[in-house]
């Protein structure tokens, strides 16, 4: 085994319980998104496209999914002799397992596995994520600042400050205040769940952290102020981009629609960061002679023979002859039938929309048709 | 639970494609809007539980190479077997496909199977060909040769006898019956195929060999009984990407049997913009669409800019078709561009074909 | 993901406790074995040979190293788009997890992995044995019997019948009784641990197992009984050949002696029949001018200076000048020190036997070294 | 963290290794036990973080082909770059390693690299070529000269200033003053390597571009502080193979920096027998050895029966050595059989060479 100077953690073990029915069989970072992704490809993608080549997926809720999805990783080219990506599921001890209490019992469980790659810098993820973002720079800014712990942060408008953690900094970058959700924050500088560390420093305060009983084993709540109360020398990397954490149906949709932007923040189309994930294996699209497909995206496999607006159809999907899709996601392999109207929903993986069904309003709450989910005529969904 | 080897013969091509076979092989054609030709016939053999594929080669094997890479899109980066890429000799001159097999004899000795079964790379289809081992095994045959029937015009014709020995094959049938066209894939024993290759007076060919004894090799026939696309000119090329557009073909090909694998590009998905109108049309992932598209085939990455029309034609990956620019019955290999306002404009008979990396600008 | 016709699930979460030191912090199908080989590596080759390309391992003890040496399975062929291996550790639930009751409930809480491939076919296994095996042609006597269950047998010494499961069979070698380690053998047909099921058949007496709270859901005690009591077809497929299960440190030493026989019954030079493993890129061995190295298997990377006698030595481990080593096992990067002997012993990965330092007895018990341990002189081990 | 891509010229060579070249490349050719030439410089590239290597080929490549295989053994079956065997033309000309640059020009606009290390196959050595990044950039060179120090005869050496900076060339340098002796191993910007491909009046070879204009292309010398075996005729070749017999030499090659890869065959372990005696030997796995073996060379699968006798020699791959037959200063390349009581005796001058796959039953 070669030693490795980074590897990364990727967190993605996530529930989502805010996307409901969406993450019911299925975590978070493996929900679909953008017509062709999963969430997780945008973690995996980074870290390929920034020359890391060894990363650990802490899973442990509805963990099947990911596994085979994540499989042998060469989707990501992540097949690697040494290092490569590895699924690691909370572990099952003689007398039992549990999962993991917070994000960094989740790191502290995994040491063995990280040591084996004796790695100077570990970079701490989540696979809850999408945004795109050159990890081989944030550690280059570590290291030049001589950091122990780097936060990646973004500006985030002001009304939404209180929802994250947000940080203040000195002039030179160096963080001097911390603050999870506060009530009245002091800055706009949101922690983006980026975390690079010197691994020596941060398996310290894991370890620490860990014996202390009172602790909630979380990064942001107690690893970081750990740090900072202790005058560990924590920088902040100021990122700027596309960065969205999809926590909700109403989010999840809204970044759906952002790509379809004439120039979307997020660009899928950049040949030097390529978005990598599992192909299907699906012959090009047909649009039909009736069709009609405007101002959306549109994935390989799908058959169109109705009338697509302002959408992003997965792979699979088929819009039927008089159906109208406008405003909407449609999940892989989702079925719209003969004369159906689908306006701002998001129809799940393999459901159908029967022929002449209506579903979605105009405006309010996005309408949610689950996975697998049959919707008749006059069953309003 | 490996009984057959795969074998693709990309040398010899009687096909001609004009310019788009003037700096690759036949096999490395561009089909589909985003398969090269040897996907089908490798992606049947994959499917078809063979492990061991040797493809033999020529002249401009850089782009087949490219394309086939480590050959893990097909899972046949193998330890022991896989694919493997029989290079030509090097020395400039032109083996046929039994001189290069016996240069590559050690090749067959290696695998355990006890199967051949040798094609091209020019015929598009979907067929399973464990079904065919079971009527090579359930006949007896020497070697079963695939066929399927078709009223159009065709280069051979088996007759079939009743027991479905194959009794002879006529050069350039005419007429509207119906005729048993070969496809070129033969099914043998591999120790029958070593016994031809070490043959003193050899045959200039494996196909040659059987079609030419037909006396005293018992040629079995067995039938095709799906879409096949014979790509042996740009005429026929045109017709059978055209052919695409039709749902009943389109189903045939990739959505009937197993799925046809190719070199993945990691493109997103295609992007329609307000204006864009597109209408019986098969497009590849990674493309943005502006303009206007009708009955056309349009591989990954195309650019079709605001304006622009392309009709009853091909453009292939990468290509862009500035603002206003009009294509009609036209194929455009890899990263053409079109200027804006400039046409290029073919027939039906004889769609126009514009070389890869060509800048076209005539008004 | 296409069908599988036949998919093999290995058991691989033994302890092992009997082999002492050796798997202290390694299950006992990563035990060292041959040279090269860990135990795994011969039912992984097995199925490699075999024709069966989706193999899942089931660990609980001691996971880590399994789950390093396999990887992506590519030493063993096993790095398939579709399948491959794949490690299925225990399961943690958010109420928690435990270890697998026993064989039985082991494959039925893998039962979301079996169906992902839909096969016909399921072969149990464990990958604590030492054995060449075609599991294609007893995948083709079961079916020519037209059985529900398969279990491989081969015929032990009656002396040892009553340590094994005993089958009782007619003349068409349909089983008609099974006995799990018999005080009176009614035949010497052992179980080898091998067993073909109809994957709809072993489904139902799984979920029926589950269901049963007496049950130690066991394939040997409960799965087989309960398949006999009702008449299910059960067959014997007979294996003659070599296979051994190194339960115990005795047994480990003596199946690794057993490799230097003139012609033995276990050949690993079969090229038809390679046993795969995972590489460690090695030069090859070097005997010195003044070594003697006589009726031994040695390794590449091994460096001899002094005599090797009717011994086995893994890869990485020196025989210092003037060192004897005879009748024993050299484990990975051992070093035997200048003038030591070793006689009937097993030395542990990493263990040094010190300068001048003499261990084992030409006769009794084999001396164990322990992994990564030093043997000094005057301290006997 | 990728900042170099890599070439292996195997074109052109001026090596001759009479037999055991006669049907593959220099690069292809075994070495020390288990290896091909090619892994050592392939292994250098790979474990100093390069993840794109091109290998350009001519005559003879179909061994080469199947030692690399998929480049899984590297871990270069990457999914964009990797490795890439970039074909001759095949039209039977044979191109200059300029011309063949040109000609798949495209493979160096692809990856994203500042930098690239053109190297030949015939060197044996273990280096860390990201030590030579560090002094590349440093120096400020338009290109870095890799050589080592020696007494030996060797074809060229460098003059060096106090800068580093190479002044001149001198061929055949004489006599036992220390030698800058180059290892025709070059690392340049990309960039710069591009400008050479284009030149309308170009030079035969990019190492013939460097080395004749030391005036105005600024060229520094990095001096490898570690074994080197240059292998350009049977003499070196056979030199260098029992110099593996020196412990330290070993060392140096294989324990003290990053690992040779290989195509791995998964052979058992080596098997003595109670009448072995064997002395001074490097043995790879997969041998039976019931014989005599000293000062040798003993490649993987080789069988030594009863009586036999090998000394100061080399047998490769598959090799047998029948009962009470002597070798000595021979060369046996991959399957040589030798009967029994036969003898195969050269000299420590002339070792005897055994083409691959010979009986040998001169009495």
């Amino acid at each position: 085994m070669r030693s490795k100077r980074c590897i990364a953690m990727c967190l993605a073990g996530g529930e989502g319980r805010r996307l409901g029915p969406l993450t019911h069989h299925l975590a978070k970072p493996a929900v679909h998104f953008g017509g062709k992704y999963r969430i997780i490809d945008f973690t995996l993608s980074n870290c390929t496209n920034s020359g890391i080549d060894t990363v650990g997926v802490l899973t442990q809720y509805e963990p099947l999914v990911l596994n085979s999805y994540i499989g042998i990783g060469s989707a990501w080219d992540l097949d690697r002799k040494d290092g490569g990506v590895t699924v690691l599921p909370p572990f099952v001890e003689q007398q039992g397992g549990n999962w993991y209490k917070g994000t960094a019992n989740a790191i502290y469980r995994n040491m063995a596995f990280i040591e084996r790659y004796d790695p100077e810098y570990v970079l701490v993820i989540s696979g809850d994520h999408i945004y795109k973002m050159d990890y081989e720079r944030m550690l280059h800014f570590h290291r030049t600042r001589n950091a122990d712990a780097t936060i990646a942060v973004i500006q985030v408008d002001w009304k939404d400050a209180s929802r994250f953690g947000i940080l203040a900094t000195n002039e030179r970058d160096q963080v001097i205040d911390f603050a999870e959700k506060p009530a009245k924050p002091q800055s706009n500088l949101a922690s983006m769940g980026v975390y690079m560390f010197n691994w020596k420093t941060l398996k310290a305060y894991l370890q620490q952290d860990e014996a202390n009983k009172l602790s909630s084993n979380d990064f942001g709540k107690d690893i970081i102020p750990a740090m900072l109360f202790e005058g560990t020398r924590v920088f902040a990397y100021p990122f700027e981009g596309y960065w969205k954490d999809v926590g909700t149906i109403d989010s999840l949709w809204e970044a759906n629609m952002d790509l379809l932007a004439d120039e979307p923040t997020l660009d899928l189309f950049d040949d030097r960061w390529r978005i990598y994930s599992q192909n299907t294996y699906q012959p090009p699209q047909y649009i039909a002679p009736q069709a009609r497909v405007t101002r959306s995206m549109v994935n390989e496999g799908c058959t169109v023979y109705g009338e697509v607006d302002h959408s992003v159809l997965f792979y699979g999907s088929h819009v039927a002859p008089g159906a109208l899709v406008r405003d909407s996601v449609i999940m892989p392999n989702a079925v719209i039938g003969a004369g159906a109207v689908v306006i701002r929903a998001i129809v799940g993986e393999g459901a159908t929309v029967t022929d002449g069904c209506s579903i979605g309003h105009p405006t309010g709450d996005i309408t949610l048709i689950a996975s697998d989910q049959w919707v008749r005529k006059g069953v309003l969904a | 639970m490996k009984h057959m080897m795969g074998v693709i013969n990309c040398i010899q091509e009687r096909v001609d494609l004009g310019a788009l076979t003037a700096h690759r092989c036949v096999a490395a054609v561009p089909f589909g809007g985003r398969y090269r030709l040897i996907d089908f016939v490798l992606s049947n053999m994959v499917n078809s539980g063979i492990e061991d594929v040797a493809v033999l080669t020529e002249d401009n094997v850089r782009p087949l190479m490219d394309h086939l890479g480590s050959g893990k899109e097909w899972d046949l980066d193998r330890k022991r077997g896989g694919l493997f890429v029989l290079p030509s000799n090097g020395h400039g001159k032109r083996a046929s496909d039994i001189e290069q097999l016996r240069a590559h004899r050690d090749f067959f000795h290696r695998g355990t199977q006890e199967y051949v079964v040798i094609a091209r790379s020019h015929i598009v289809c979907n067929v399973d060909l464990r079904r065919v081992l079971h009527a090579h095994e359930q006949s007896g045959a020497d070697v079963t040769a695939l066929y399927y029937c078709t009223t159009e015009d065709v280069d051979a014709s088996f007759d079939i006898d009743a027991f479905g020995r194959i009794a002879a094959m006529h050069a350039s049938p005419k007429g509207l019956v119906l005729k048993n066209a070969p496809i070129d894939v033969y099914m043998m024993r591999k120790s029958w195929l070593l016994d031809v290759i070490d043959e003193p007076q050899g045959a200039i060919s494996v196909e040659q060999r059987i079609l030419e004894r037909l006396h005293d090799v018992r040629v079995y026939a067995y039938c095709v009984d799906a879409y096949v696309g014979i790509i042996d000119s740009i005429t026929s090329y045109y017709r059978h990407s055209m052919a695409l557009l039709q749902p009943d073909v389109l189903r045939e090909l990739f959505f009937r049997g197993a799925p046809i694998y190719t070199k993945v590009k990691d493109e997103p998905p295609t992007k329609y913009a307000d204006a864009s109108h597109v209408h019986n049309a098969l497009i590849a992932n990674g493309c943005i669409i502006n303009g206007c598209v009708e009955n056309s085939i349009i591989f990954r990455g195309v650019r079709i800019h605001a304006g622009a029309v392309v009709r009853n034609s091909i453009v292939m990956q990468n290509g862009e078709i500035s603002e206003h620019a009009h294509v009609q019955h036209a194929i455009l290999d890899k990263e053409v561009y079109v200027e804006a306002e400039h046409n290029v404009v073919g027939t039906a008979d004889a769609p126009h074909v514009v070389p890869k990396k060509k800048v076209h600008a005539i008004a």
